[in-house]
């Protein structure tokens, strides 16, 4: 077999098997060298799987040469390309921009298992993405989990450990809560393989096994995604993780536990449950609603730059689960499209926060006033990465949320609300963001920045910020490929729906 | 005879319920862990109860038996796997509990919460 | 140079300009000069337009298509042409004058001002020459965003306060009212691009368009309709180039401008003629006009007189944009440059006195035309304008409005416009009397006039406000291509 | 009769576990909790999980007990009485539970033949393995070659857990400041005393060799990789327990215990890789050897050596860290 | 097999049984930690070495009594070292042995 037969298992086995090798290093800057070309060669990968499947075919790759469903298999369309493309690019980036801050956060003698443990994390969420049995996937998201907790637990602040602890219970219990929702519907369709299941599930559906694991599953994934009630754990754990960490995992981490959550539900179950569609619709829109409400206001009254950022996500997360639970082609479109978009955004916008605390070393507004006549650059990408995680035309943030209005418009009187609601919570992302963007340029400096030396950032990082800055007005000005993966794979999963 | 053949499942609903309720009702750090290994115990349970089939042995080929029923090999190896999964999100989260102890000094969830809040 | 550059140069040309003047921030001569150069180009560049679209073309260019339907796109029509024209052919006087303005009051951060004034007009090149609604919004939010610093230039506690009241406002009502004004028409019409009479003719009826129209008219805050006129006042605050720049031309006209082509190429005269759920606008426009005549009747403030008196006068573009009969229609393009013309040149004398004497209330101008006759004749000239007396720029639209009024027996017009000329004749003329007639108070430290720049500058308003009563030919030609469509 | 006895088995099962989570002595929980899993692996081998049951009984019982001691001899014993919110969590549990009881009435019986778990890929696993893989042991076929790529996960998230342990408590002359030379040597243990020593170096020798026993008869028996691991672990933590950390620790040096954790997963991967430029696909160990079926064997007893090593390497690691951390 | 290979391995099984039986009752009966490890240890021993001989009569000749038997060795060499090693520790923590409780018993 040639090479890029390969691609699928590469994706995931390169990064996992250099992850051990840093093990066994002792030198922090090889350590992170290693790393990083691990992670662009990641990347690499990605790009090249992306421009195979644009045009609608599907990458099988039977692992171990056994055939599905006796062996796992992997599969890759549009719209896990878009994620691993999402997943590489927001590593490669973290890593690029992050390294003199990590480095300064964390021991030279504990650098090397850091940056295998973020290797293991990427590897497990690539694997995630590319996997098409449903025990695959528990296996990763466990092995991305730990790595993660890892990852987050090498903050400097020591309420990083606390934050940690409550993510490892409630991410464990969201793992559990889906090895039970994969257990019962394998007890009802003795398979794992997805494509299978749902073959098999018609003849068992509307069982009550299968209903009670459509439940586990779909909480337990919400519970990884941080889905509003269950978002608890999210804001600490980005606010104390390392800055690139935090960049990192804001990108990705949660955009995977939602592609699952969507793959699963309307592969496996949509298509079978009757009325779980419906279901599926009520029970997460006004979730969804109550997220970005709720996630907006609290974003509007933080003081700390990253909590500020971190309870946006949450509203974020609230718009991609919005955009999904319309059911409808374009509402799913604007979903996907968003997970990239809002990644692409709120990546460059920690990439920026990580490079003034790498100047500042503290984050709260105050702290930031007058930062701009220090570090021009930084702010001005925070100022894009801003425009367009509020919306403006002309950046990415624009496209997917233009996508969900519509989709909310073609959804009758619900629609209208969410609409209404989207558009408030534009306001209010727009006042959080200028508050940020206000004290950094118009505030008089503070004692913390006047006394310090703070120059700009160090130019990898910039670069990194600039990349990601650069990339939301691209995509926000020519959106053709996030919009044609999306709006394929939105295709493709609601092919499954009867 | 009927309900008996349920009753594995009603035990790992029980066993489900025990574990989650240490899980989130104890502070206690250590407690909450156990509670996230019996949490995980009757999910193993749930999965090695299916793979049984009366009047079957372990899958272990005998050479020269004929028409022998075996039990289900593949809930096993999940298992096996998860159990792997389990004992080491246990020990992760036993390290990060040593270390909240030396940051904090107690491994009541409540009180490094107060203490977050006087910081 | 194509079009389609001439179009994409107008843009670019002050966004690289700004990006000039902050390299060269360390070199004043330098920096200004950057400036002045840039204007000049800009005007230069937009002018290459003016025969063409005089011609009758309609230019176009097409930045970015991000969904189909749904694009970036620019596409120059009369009403954008005069505006863009006037902008930025006020912007190389107003720069002039800036200098001078500047320099005299040593005011602090020159650089970020001129770089924001750069950016603010590139945005209102992008608004005149927006193609459709969601260009049109983009830019209209850049302005808003690139004035902030301009308005809280002075930076300290009051007039931070102030700018904030300016943003939350301008952004406020743009979000939420325009914006989902903007969705509606997209979900009910599936297009946002502007077409001449209108994309809503059949896709939309009965009292959702007054709805609709209530959405845009109050999302479109820039316009300074009551009762979103507040912002206004509070923009005072600000050094007076920009009041004079951009709240007598660029920003303000920006709101009655968008206001006049959202009426003219997205609802359609005809289908507002004929759907009575629209008409309130009039009345609305009537209220303000009138109001505000009356607050700036009660201001001690000249600036603050000047910003009400502006309040008053774009409602007069309001006003004639919804009296809906091709006449009113020239009327309300007109009364842009006319009111224009007349509006700089009383800010820019206000600042003139300002520089020169540091006065800002009106009792303090008593006796000050001997002083400073350059200026005060030109403050003159403007106010005339404003009240409508011949030979001044402002009885021409006026005239085209009133015959509009007529045309349609409008009588809500025809006694609002009289009843505000009396009342603008009410708060000019005093003044006017005061500062020619008045005995200057003793305790005067003497002083001449403004600097040789701002004097100039005034001047040349001044002169084009008197011009412009007798060679409107070329204006009136441009907007009559826009009335051609109508009944 | 074996009903019975499980039925039996089951409800000292929940005792157990109420006991686990009234108890407020951590450490009397801790002990419950070991025996809980030596419950559970008595459940496991009588519901015909061989495999499974050896795995319960050396991990539950065996390593974790090891490190909730090793976890608890840094924080406090006891825990504080606290009664907050705890209907909340009962009414939610209760939720939880009843939605799975609400499951279970549709449920296929325990032990029916007919139920569709044995219908449809598990029978295939049956008839297939003598003729692919050739092994008696179906499970370890399975784990080693059907779904070798679990496994190959199942390895790196032990390696996980090893980094993140040794990332934050730290490996003395290895991660961290502290060095081998200031831990604690044999007199602070047991070493003084006879009778432990003695009766521990008569057995640590057969343990490993149980260890190794373990390893290699995974194809034919119940045990594999991962077990043998566990127990060869267990007996340097008797060992280290007899003569102190230094000692063990200068047996094998830090440095290489990580060079454990991370050859095994390598030994794993390596193989994974090997095939992949064999001309196979990832772990298609079939091309190893002339004879597919060959390839397979020879596959499965390299990665399970991988897994061996990587598992007894991180369990060893993990261990010195609890243990070094605190004097 | 001979029936009183079975006879006597049941009575083995039995006997063993009895004796975990009264280890069982001595270690909640008992007063203090040494009493009570002392009870469980002795019967415990005794006990399983009983057990493991009735399975190997019922085994007969095969490799499973070999297994057994090496279990049996190792339970009699464990089970004593853990005693004695728990019952040091506990000396070695503090913990001392009351032996006063027969005094503290009431009259009869």
């Amino acid at each position: 077999m040639s090479l890029d037969a390969h691609l699928p298992a590469l994706q995931v086995v390169v990064p996992l098997l250099v992850a051990p090798l840093l093990v066994l290093l002792r030198d922090a800057g090889l350590a992170w060298a290693g790393a990083f070309a691990a992670s662009l060669m990641a990347l690499v990968l990605a790009v090249l799987q992306v421009a195979q499947v644009t045009d609608g075919a599907v990458l099988v790759y039977e692992m171990g040469g056994w055939p599905a469903p006796y062996g796992i298999e992997l599969r890759i369309d549009g719209f896990n390309a878009l994620i691993l493309l999402l997943v590489t690019g927001a590593s490669t980036l973290s890593l690029l921009g992050g390294r003199e801050s990590l480095a300064r956060d964390i021991d030279d003698d504990r650098q090397p298992l850091f940056y295998a443990a973020w290797l293991i994390s990427l590897a497990g969420l690539s694997g995630i993405a590319v996997t098409g049995d449903a025990f695959n996937v528990f296996v990763f998201m466990e092995i991305s989990s730990l790595a993660t907790y890892i990852l987050i637990a090498a903050g400097s602040d020591r309420r990083a450990l606390t934050a940690v602890f409550k993510y490892l219970i409630m991410g464990t219990i969201g793992a559990t809560f889906y090895l039970i929702g994969v257990g019962l519907v394998y007890m009802m369709t003795g398979t794992l393989n997805f494509a299978d299941m749902e073959q098999r599930l018609a003849e068992v559906a509307d069982q009550r096994p299968v209903m009670v694991a459509a439940g586990f599953i779909t909480v337990g994934l919400a519970l990884k995604a941080a889905v509003f009630p269950l978002h608890v754990w999210l804001p600490n754990a980005y606010a104390y993780a390392p800055h690139a960490v935090t960049a990192y995992i804001a990108a990705c981490s949660t955009k995977v536990a939602l592609y699952v959550l969507l793959r699963f539900d309307f592969f496996v179950f949509q298509g079978n449950l009757a009325g779980h569609s419906a279901q599926f619709t009520s029970f997460l829109i006004p979730l969804a609603l109550l997220g970005i409400v709720v996630g907006s206001a609290i974003a509007v009254v933080q003081s700390d730059v990253k909590r500020i950022l971190a309870y946006s996500s949450v509203a974020q997360i609230g718009y991609i689960l919005l955009g999904a639970s319309f059911n409808s082609l374009t509402g799913l479109t604007a979903g996907i499209a968003h997970m990239f978009n809002h990644a692409l955004a709120k990546g460059a916008l920690f990439l920026a926060v990580a490079a003034i605390g790498t100047r500042l070393g503290r984050l709260q507004l105050r702290d930031i006033a007058g930062v701009a006549q220090r570090m021009p650059w930084t702010m001005a990408g925070l100022a894009l990465a801003g425009a367009s995680l509020v919306g403006v035309p002309g950046t990415a943030g624009f496209i997917s949320k233009w996508l969900l209005l519509e989709a909310s418009m073609e959804a009758g009187v619900i629609g209208i609300i969410a609409a209404v609601v989207v558009v408030a919570s534009s306001l209010a992302a727009a006042v959080y963001v200028w508050r940020i963007v206000e004290r950094a340029y118009f505030g008089s400096p503070g004692p913390a920045l006047s006394a310090g030396t703070a120059a700009e950032a160090p130019w990898p990082l910039l670069a990194a910020l600039w990349i990601a800055g650069l990339a939301n007005v691209y995509f926000g000005l020519v959106p053709g490929l996030p919009l044609e993966l999306s709006s394929s794979a939105a295709a493709e999963l609601l092919g499954h729906l009867p | 005879m009927e309900l008996l053949g349920l009753f594995n499942y009603w035990i790992f609903a029980v066993l489900l319920m025990v574990g989650f309720y240490a899980v989130i009702a104890k502070p206690n750090m250590v407690k909450k862990l156990l509670g996230l290994s019996i949490f995980q115990a009757a999910v193993f349970l749930l999965y090695i109860t299916m793979d049984k089939v009366e009047g079957g042995t372990a899958p272990i080929i005998q050479p020269g038996a004929v028409d022998q029923l075996y039990s289900n090999p593949l809930p096993q190896v999940l298992i096996l796997t998860a159990i792997v999964v389990g004992i080491s999100t246990t020990a992760l989260g036993l390290a990060i509990v040593v270390r909240i102890f030396e940051a904090y000094g107690t491994i009541e969830e409540d009180e490094t919460q107060q203490l977050d809040i006087e910081e | 140079m194509s079009a389609a550059q001439a179009i994409a140069a107008a843009l670019a040309l002050p966004t690289l300009g700004a990006l000039l003047i902050a390299l060269c921030g360390r070199w004043p001569n330098l920096r200004e000069a950057v400036t002045l150069i840039t204007a000049v180009a800009l005007a230069a560049v937009v002018a290459t337009l003016l025969p063409e679209v005089d011609a009758g073309g309609r230019p176009e260019l097409v930045a970015a298509e991000l969904f189909p339907g749904l694009a970036i796109a620019f596409s120059v029509e009369p009403l954008g042409m005069l505006f863009a024209a006037l902008a930025s052919g006020l912007w190389i006087v107003n720069s002039v004058y800036s200098i001078g303005y500047m320099r005299g009051n040593a005011e602090k951060h020159q650089t970020r001002f001129y770089v924001c004034f750069a950016i603010a007009i590139a945005a209102t090149m992008g608004v005149a020459f927006a193609g459709n609604l969601l260009t049109l919004f983009l830019f209209y939010e850049v302005l808003t965003l690139s004035t902030y610093p301009l308005v809280s230039h002075k930076g300290d506690k009051a007039t931070v306060t102030s700018a904030r009241t300016y943003l939350g406002i301008l952004l406020g009502t743009s979000i939420g009212l325009l914006l989902p004004a903007i969705i509606w028409t997209y979900a009910a019409t599936g297009t946002l691009t502007f077409r001449l009479g209108g994309i809503l003719e059949g896709n939309l009826a009965g009292p959702s368009i007054g709805l609709l129209l209530g959405l845009f008219v109050f999302g479109i805050g820039k316009a300074a309709i009551m009762p979103v006129h507040r912002w206004l006042p509070a923009a005072m605050v600000a050094p007076t180039p920009v009041s004079a720049l951009l709240h007598a031309v660029a920003v303000v006209k920006a709101g009655v401008f968008t206001i006049t082509k959202v009426i003219l190429y997205v609802f359609g005269v005809d289908l507002l003629f004929d759907e009575p759920s629209g008409t309130w606008l009039l009345y609305l426009a009537a209220f303000t006009i009138i109001a505000a005549s009356v607050v700036a009747l009660r201001q001690q403030n000249l600036k603050r007189m000047l910003a009400y008196s502006t309040i008053g006068q774009l409602s007069y573009v309001i006003l004639a944009a919804a009296v809906l009969t091709p006449l009113s229609e020239i009327g309300a393009a007109v009364h842009i440059v006319a009111h224009a013309f007349g509006k700089i040149t009383l800010f820019f004398a206000a600042g003139a006195i300002y520089t020169a004497s540091k006065k800002t209330e009106l009792p303090q101008l008593a006796g000050i035309g001997a002083r400073m006759p350059w200026t005060m004749a030109a403050f003159t000239i403007g106010a005339l304008s404003m009240i409508g007396v011949p030979p001044t720029g402002g009885f021409v639209s006026k005239w085209f409005i009133l015959a509009g009024a007529f045309q349609s027996d409008n009588y809500i017009a025809l006694f609002t416009i009289i009843l505000s000329t009396a009342l603008n004749a009410a708060y000019f003329l005093p003044v006017l009397f005061i500062a020619w007639f008045g005995r200057e108070a003793d305790d005067q430290k003497p002083h001449g006039e403004a600097p040789l720049p701002a004097v100039m500058a005034l001047t040349v308003t001044a002169l084009a406000t008197l011009g412009f009563f007798f060679f409107n030919e070329p204006v009136l030609d441009l907007e009559r291509q826009l009335v051609e469509a109508l009944p | 009769m074996t009903v019975l006895f499980g039925i039996f088995l089951l409800t000292l099962l929940v005792i157990t576990a109420i006991g686990i989570v009234r108890s407020e002595n951590l450490f009397a929980a801790v002990m419950l909790s070991g025996i809980f899993s030596l419950l559970m692996a008595a459940n496991f081998f009588i519901l015909d999980a061989a495999d499974v049951a050896l795995t319960e009984a050396a991990v539950g019982a065996g390593i974790s007990t090891v490190l909730l001691l090793g976890a608890l001899a840094l924080t406090p014993m006891q825990e504080r009485r606290n009664r907050a919110g705890r209907w909340v969590a009962l009414g939610v549990v209760t939720l939880t539970a009843l939605m799975v009881v609400y499951a279970t009435f549709e449920q296929p019986r325990l032990g029916d033949p007919e139920a569709p778990v044995h219908q449809h890929v598990a029978p295939w696993y049956l008839e297939q393995t003598p003729a692919l893989v050739g092994i008696p042991n179906v499970v370890t076929a399975v784990l080693g070659t059907f779904r070798g790529y679990d496994t190959l996960g199942e390895v790196i998230v032990v390696l996980t857990a090893g980094t993140g342990v040794l990332f934050l408590l730290g490996l003395p002359g290895a991660i961290g400041k502290r060095q081998r030379e200031d831990l604690a040597s044999g007199r602070s243990y047991l070493g003084h005393h006879l009778i432990p020593q003695v009766v521990g170096q008569l057995l640590i020798p057969f343990i490993l060799l149980f260890a190794l026993y373990v390893q290699f008869h995974g194809e034919y028996g119940p045990g594999g990789g991962f077990q043998a691991g566990a127990i060869f672990a267990a007996g340097f933590i008797l060992y280290s327990l007899i003569a102190g950390e230094r000692e063990a620790l200068s047996i094998i040096s830090p440095r290489a215990l990580m060079a454990l954790m991370a050859g095994g997963a390598l030994l794993y991967g390596g193989v994974g890789v090997v095939c992949l430029l064999l001309g196979g696909s990832f772990l298609d160990y079939s091309v190893l050897a002339s004879d597919p079926r060959t390839g397979q064997q020879w596959g499965i007893l390299a990665i399970e050596l991988g897994v061996g090593i990587s598992v007894a390497g991180v369990l060893l690691a993990i261990y010195h860290a609890f243990a070094a951390r605190g004097r | 097999m001979a029936s009183w290979l079975d006879a006597l391995s049941y009575l083995l099984l039995l006997g063993g049984g009895a004796f975990v039986l009264i280890g069982g009752i001595g270690l909640l009966r008992m007063p203090d930690l040494y009493t009570r490890m002392h009870a469980a240890s002795l019967t415990d021993t005794m006990g399983t070495l009983l057990v493991l001989t009735g399975i190997m009569l019922q085994a007969g000749i095969s490799l499973a009594t070999i297994k057994l038997a090496a279990i049996g060795l190792f339970l009699l060499l464990t089970s004593p070292t853990a005693t004695y090693a728990l019952s040091n520790a506990a000396l070695m923590s503090g913990v001392r042995p009351n032996a006063q409780w027969l005094d503290r018993r009431p009259e009869p």
